[in-house]
């Protein structure tokens, strides 16, 4: 019998989490430690184990509160919550999630903002060209977050050991990698 | 095939898999319907030509569950029940009986959800192997056969 | 003619509500020889077993099906009540319809069907039941108590006391067990060794108890009244009755730098040693792994030191031999060491210790005498941080279970270091409290409020040293689960119960069953707490799971009550169902071909040689024959037997393969 | 068996310095790898974190050229990239049918048959064997390993030494000569791809980072990840405002370590390209 089955509450996020990434929200019993050894806990509005509860409640305002928070955006993927997670409880894959939904419902939080333009300048930086192009991506996540002067002290310095270019490699599958983008984009 | 339900006969031992299966009762975990159960002290008292008399009277699938090895209530019985198996298993796929048709496993009475699980799956196998009518059909030929000859 | 009753239950509505019951009883009551078929909504009860006893007589009934619950449920009862009316009792049958049936499939058509053919096998079985009368075996009346901790010992005494004789083994070379190892007990506080040495004393001077320490069973044979059981007592290179127990030895032994194990590693000892100086008997054994003189040859110290020359380097293991009618199961548990947690630094750093070790810090007797000392430095820690569940309840590094006593010796650690420290700050990391227990909760509270215990609610993600101090990272999950950073002194880890080492080997040992973490199985979690599944062996203590000691001692007094109950009689009652080798007149005598391979499998050694001779004396014919004492009716030799001349009592071929027909064809 | 590399972007940009060093070592020790031919970027954090499938797209993709140039084995000195690669592998062999979407997205077969190697893997297997004899300049100093969060997280998935105080860096700085001390920030996050969006984020996680091992006398921090790199050495001016701190332990890549062990230069391990100044050389 699939866990699923206990769910009651069948439009819940929990719900969606665990046909999506597997992740059974009721296994979490609150004892913190996600939270305690996250790297950015004391910078999110809800440290993971939060989040935990929060879903856990299968109510749907606190559904839209995860949706909506600055957390899901603050998870660097570093997977020190699930290395030490006692019920092994797969947080990493169910943030990717959790970011993906949050999108798609256009319920980003405006503090994410930087973040997702981040984000999204670095693979608009690989669409084109198949690899990663430093300056072209620090330019563009130039003008989409609009933080015009940061790191401006960065670049001169980089360009002076090399590990600048002015021109992008562009890969031979170019066409391919642009046929990835279309494939996969939603 | 789809209304086909499937007989299945399980050969249990009364201390670990009957009682195991008590629990899945006690714990209601639901399984199919088409297994029923034949208590034996120990699988050690299992002759295996039963199995081969099941299979003649239509049984399409059989179980054979005891105790995990080293658990016997009565110290060795599965470990003979397993030294004979195989030996069984051996002279069965040589007289041409599917040998898919039986399930060997070892079912604790701690483990109530696992005896659901060993019952699911062999009744899906079984299902998808269709009716047991090949050895059936051997028995009932040669025994007309003797008859004949009588 | 058979004439059989069939009577169906509803157990209120736990058949019905899925079975057809009416159906079942009408369809089984059409069957050839059913003479009575009847339902009713309690079998069970009172009206039930009358509703049985009366239709026996009525209808002069010669077999009964209780198609009800598990025969492992109520398969006595009906047995008896049909005994009461007359039958014998081996002549009822119960079909499982409760169990194997309503509760495990949905209300519907097969199910109800399935009820039927469950019920038809049972009838089928009934008919060739034979009136089986019960064996008779005699009881030896002296109990073995495997273990001297705490709950070995209050079992040994509470035997003892009813005046039947005790062997008690135990491992190490002295009784006593984890609870010698306390400090103080919660939850009065009161000093562990103080309650707990005077009944070690009793043990060994009561004049029904048999000590054998530095001993461990090397096997068991046997069943209920008659067990068989080797004991190795491991050489202790000493003879103990010229020993005085003057310790002489002891401190002149030149090998010093053993970690001594009664102080989990905190303190050194000799190689000829005792335990503790509470030990009980106080002898000194040599731990031959350690000493010299067995490593190199050459030493002998303490032989020449001895007053009463009462070493022997070359005494040899002695095994004894012993009858026992009882065996209680008291080998204790043991703590999960913290090393599969590298994130909690224990093994890494010298300053995070385990609760048993801080219990040796806190003993009066212990390595740093009573003083909460860091072990690195010896200075007293001035924060402590006490981490409950470091390893219970984690299936990702550590265990599944509740280790249960932790959260109330968490408390009692934090209590005692503020009432030794009293300026020091003592902070505990805790999920949840599980303080159930007389006077249990009130100690905690106790803890937070009047010795000001700073209880945080989370678990700690890491713990490290840095400048000599302890840095734990936790979280206060009241607090919306803030970060929370404690630079403490010294780090106590609340580590899990586990089972002892050796407990696994013993079970097979014993032939009972032990779960998936190797603790012992009782034979009903609620029921038969301190029964195990195989009849005449019961359990005491932490070796069933972890346990505090209130708990450990009223389970051996249970324990320890079955065994008097049991050596009340003087003869058992066993079940009749044995294997049997058939029987002719001669000259066939038996079909059996005397090749004896049963002989061979069959773990009771229940199987004889009968001669049968003719009239001049001369053997005719070799047979086999078993002994209905030692047989437990496993069947093995009726499966193995290639002349099919042993059949079993009750599992008879004929039964079984009535059932199996009756399951498959139509009727 | 024949080995590929997969530089991956970091490589060929911000960290040229690494690159430089993992060849000039491959060359001074005889080692022979192919670049994966026409390689694409693994997506990185962005894409776990946007698009699922792009995700495991992009590192099939990778992988898929791998095999049809019959490479066994492939070398990814990247962290990042690594942990990816194994990810997308383990995910693909889970689950069949999202293997076979994935083939049909980036129009190839995968079968998922190359041995993906970490950069320390690569060590052990190809120089640790030979490293003794060719130490001419033991690596006498303390140092901190600092290992990050990819190269042992998610550590069912990679199956990569231990995941709390792992060992294997440790073991091979202490083959050069060196002392590696305790140090518990080994696998704390250093911010990783916050990098530019929130820098100060970064700053102090890879403050706390670097003061730990500065405040335990290590004379470097040696790492093998160039994104750690990165965040410990190129933004460390912002670290040092962040923490009104002068923080001036070099960050050094373990490939320069034992480029500079085997008596390599400075300039051909790429240590000039660093922000923080490399004294110890």
């Amino acid at each position: 019998m699939s866990h699923s089955e206990h769910h009651t509450e069948r439009n819940s996020l929990a719900y969606s989490i665990e046909k999506n990434v597997e992740v059974y929200t009721q296994k979490c019993y609150q004892c913190g430690k996600c939270s305690a050894g996250c790297p950015v806990a004391e910078d999110m509005d809800f440290p993971p184990s939060m989040i935990m509860r929060l879903l856990q409640t299968e109510d749907l305002a606190n559904d839209d509160k995860i949706l909506r928070s600055h957390s899901i955006w603050l998870c660097v993927t570093c997977e020190m919550c699930l290395s030490r997670c006692p019920m092994e409880i797969d947080i990493p894959s169910m943030m990717d999630y959790l970011r993906q939904r949050s999108r798609s419902e256009k319920k980003v939080n405006k503090k994410a903002k930087n973040i997702i333009a981040f984000h999204k300048a670095f693979l608009n930086s690989i669409k084109y060209t198949g690899r990663l192009f430093e300056l072209g991506l620090i330019l563009d996540y130039k003008r989409q977050s609009l933080n015009l002067m940061q790191d401006v002290a960065l670049a001169p310095k980089m360009i002076s050991r090399g590990k600048l270019h002015f021109i992008p490699f562009i890969i031979k599958g170019k066409n391919q990698m642009a046929r990835i983008f279309k494939k996969t984009s939603n | 095939m789809s209304d086909f339900e499937p007989k299945v006969v399980a050969f249990v031992c009364n201390w670990c898999t009957y009682a195991g299966a008590d629990l899945t009762g006690t714990s209601r975990i639901k399984y199919a319907s088409n297994v029923k159960i034949i208590r034996f002290p120990c699988t050690g008292r299992i002759d295996f030509m039963l199995l081969l008399k099941a299979f003649a009277n239509g049984a399409d699938g059989i179980i054979v569950s005891g105790c995990h090895p080293n658990d016997c209530h009565y110290t060795s019985g599965n470990f003979h029940a397993k030294r004979r198996w195989i030996m069984f298993k051996e002279l069965m796929d040589f007289m041409g009986v599917d040998m898919n048709r039986v399930t060997f496993s070892w079912v604790s009475a701690a483990e109530g959800a696992k005896w659901a699980d060993v019952v699911n799956t062999t009744v899906t196998k079984i299902r998808e192997l269709g009716p047991y009518v090949s050895y059936k059909e051997l028995v009932n030929k040669s025994v007309e056969e003797e008859v004949k000859n009588d | 003619m058979a004439r059989i009753g069939v009577f169906i239950c509803h157990c209120g509505e736990n058949i019905s509500a899925t079975v057809d019951c009416g159906k079942v009883a009408e369809t089984i009551g059409k069957l050839k020889h059913v003479a009575y078929s009847t339902e009713y909504k309690y079998m069970c009860s009172d009206p039930g077993q009358t509703l049985i006893k009366d239709a026996i007589k009525e209808h002069k009934l010669t077999g009964v099906v209780v198609s009800a619950c598990s025969p492992r449920m109520h398969e006595p009862t009906f047995r008896k009540a049909c005994a009461e009316a007359g039958l014998n009792p081996f002549l009822c049958e119960m079909a499982n319809l409760r169990e194997h049936c309503s509760w495990v499939h949905e209300k519907n058509e097969l199910t109800t069907q399935k009820a039927i053919d469950i019920v038809r096998t049972q009838v089928e079985k009934v008919k060739l039941n034979s009136a089986l009368q019960p064996i008779k075996v005699p009881v030896t009346k002296t109990a073995m108590v495997i273990g001297g901790g705490i709950a070995g010992i209050q079992a040994a005494l509470d035997i003892a006391n009813t005046g039947h004789k005790v062997v008690m083994i135990e491992r190490s070379p002295s009784i006593g067990g984890h609870m010698s190892q306390l400090s103080e007990t919660f939850p009065t506080l009161d000093c562990s060794q103080c309650i707990l040495t005077p009944r070690m004393v009793e043990v060994a001077q009561h004049p029904n108890i048999t000590l054998y320490t530095y001993a461990e069973v090397e096997s068991v044979e046997g069943f209920i009244g008659n067990f068989k059981v080797k004991i190795r007592k491991k050489a202790k290179s000493l003879d103990e009755k010229i020993c005085t127990g003057c310790g002489l030895c002891t401190t002149k032994c030149p090998q010093k730098k053993i970690p001594n194990e009664f102080e989990q590693g905190m303190g050194m000892r000799p190689a000829i040693y005792v335990p503790f100086p509470q030990a009980v008997p106080n002898r000194p054994v040599i731990d031959k792994e350690h000493c010299t003189y067995y490593i190199k040859g050459k030493c002998k110290i303490c032989e020449v030191v001895c007053p009463t020359k009462a070493i022997r380097f070359d005494q040899p293991d002695e095994i004894l031999d012993l009858e026992i009618g009882a065996i209680v199961v008291a080998t204790g548990f043991d703590i999960k060491h913290a090393d599969f947690f590298p994130e909690y630094g224990y093994g890494k750093y010298k300053d995070i210790i385990d609760g048993l070790q801080f219990e040796r810090m806190a003993s009066a007797s212990g390595p740093t005498s009573g003083e909460i000392r860091r072990p690195s430095d010896g200075q007293v820690p001035k924060n402590i941080v006490f981490i409950a569940c470091a390893g219970s309840r984690d299936p990702a590094k550590g265990i599944a279970y509740c280790s249960k006593i932790c959260c109330m010796y968490t408390a009692k650690h934090a209590m005692l270091y503020k009432h030794k420290v009293h300026e020091g700050r003592a902070h505990v990391f805790y999920m949840d409290i599980r303080s159930g227990g007389k006077n249990y909760d009130e100690f905690v509270r106790r803890a937070i409020e009047e010795d000001h215990v700073n209880y945080i609610r989370g678990r700690v993600s890491t713990v490290f040293e840095r400048d000599g101090k302890l840095i734990v990272k936790g979280v206060d999950t009241l607090l919306g689960a803030q970060p929370v950073e404690i630079v403490a002194d010294m780090v106590v880890l609340a580590t899990a119960g586990v089972a002892n080492a050796g407990a696994e080997d013993l079970a097979q040992k014993l032939h009972v069953s032990y779960d998936q973490h190797k603790f012992f199985a009782e034979a009903h979690p609620k029921l038969k707490p301190v029964e195990t599944n195989t009849a005449g062996i019961f359990l005491a203590g932490a070796c069933q799971n972890p346990k505090d000691i209130p708990d450990a001692v009223s389970q051996a007094s249970g324990s320890a009550v079955k065994v008097a109950a049991l050596f009340s009689q003087d003869m058992l009652t066993r079940e009749p169902l044995v294997a049997v080798v058939n029987r002719y007149a001669p000259p066939m005598y038996s079909t059996c071909v005397g090749c004896f391979l049963c002989q061979s499998v069959c773990p009771y050694q229940a199987i004889e040689r009968e001669e049968f001779k003719n009239r001049e004396g001369k053997v005719v014919k070799t047979v086999a024959k078993i002994n209905e004492g030692l047989c437990q009716g496993c069947g093995t030799c009726v499966a193995l037997c290639r002349s099919k001349s042993i059949d079993l009592l009750g599992y008879s071929n004929n039964q079984v393969h009535a059932e199996v027909m009756a399951l498959l064809n139509e009727y | 068996m024949k080995t590929g590399i997969y530089p991956g972007c970091s490589l060929t940009g911000s960290a040229r310095d690494y690159n430089e060093s993992v060849f000039a070592i491959a060359e001074a020790f005889g080692l022979e790898f192919i670049q994966i031919p026409d390689w694409n970027c693994c997506g990185a954090t962005a894409a776990h974190n946007l698009n699922k499938e792009l995700s495991l797209a992009l590192p099939a993709r990778i992988l898929a050229i791998a095999e049809k140039n019959g490479l066994d084995e492939i070398i990814v000195p990247c962290a990042a990239c690594y942990s990816r690669l194994v990810v997308t592998q383990h995910e693909l062999k889970k689950d069949p049918e999202l293997k076979n979407r994935i083939c049909e997205v980036i129009e190839m077969d995968y079968r998922g048959t190359s041995v993906i190697l970490n950069v320390i893997e690569w060590i052990d297997k190809y120089i640790v064997p030979k490293l003794e004899e060719k130490i001419v300049k033991p690596f006498n100093y303390k140092v901190a390993c600092y290992y990050g969060c990819l190269l042992v997280r998610p550590n069912k998935i990679l199956n990569y030494d231990r995941v709390e105080d792992p060992q294997t860096l440790d073991v091979v700085m202490s083959k050069l000569g060196a002392t590696a001390i305790d140090y518990p920030y080994k696998t704390e996050c250093c911010g990783a791809g916050l990098s530019i969006s929130r820098t100060d984020i970064v700053s102090k996680l890879s403050g706390k980072i670097i003061e730990d091992a500065e405040h335990r006398g290590a004379d470097a921090i040696v790492v093998a990840c160039p994104m750690c790199h990165s965040n410990l050495d190129m933004r460390r001016p912002d670290i040092n405002k962040y923490w009104d701190t002068e923080f001036k332990i070099p960050v050094i890549f373990v490939t320069q370590a034992i480029g500079l062990a085997i008596g390599l230069s400075p300039q051909k391990v790429g240590l000039r390209r660093h922000f923080v100044e490399v004294k110890i050389s």
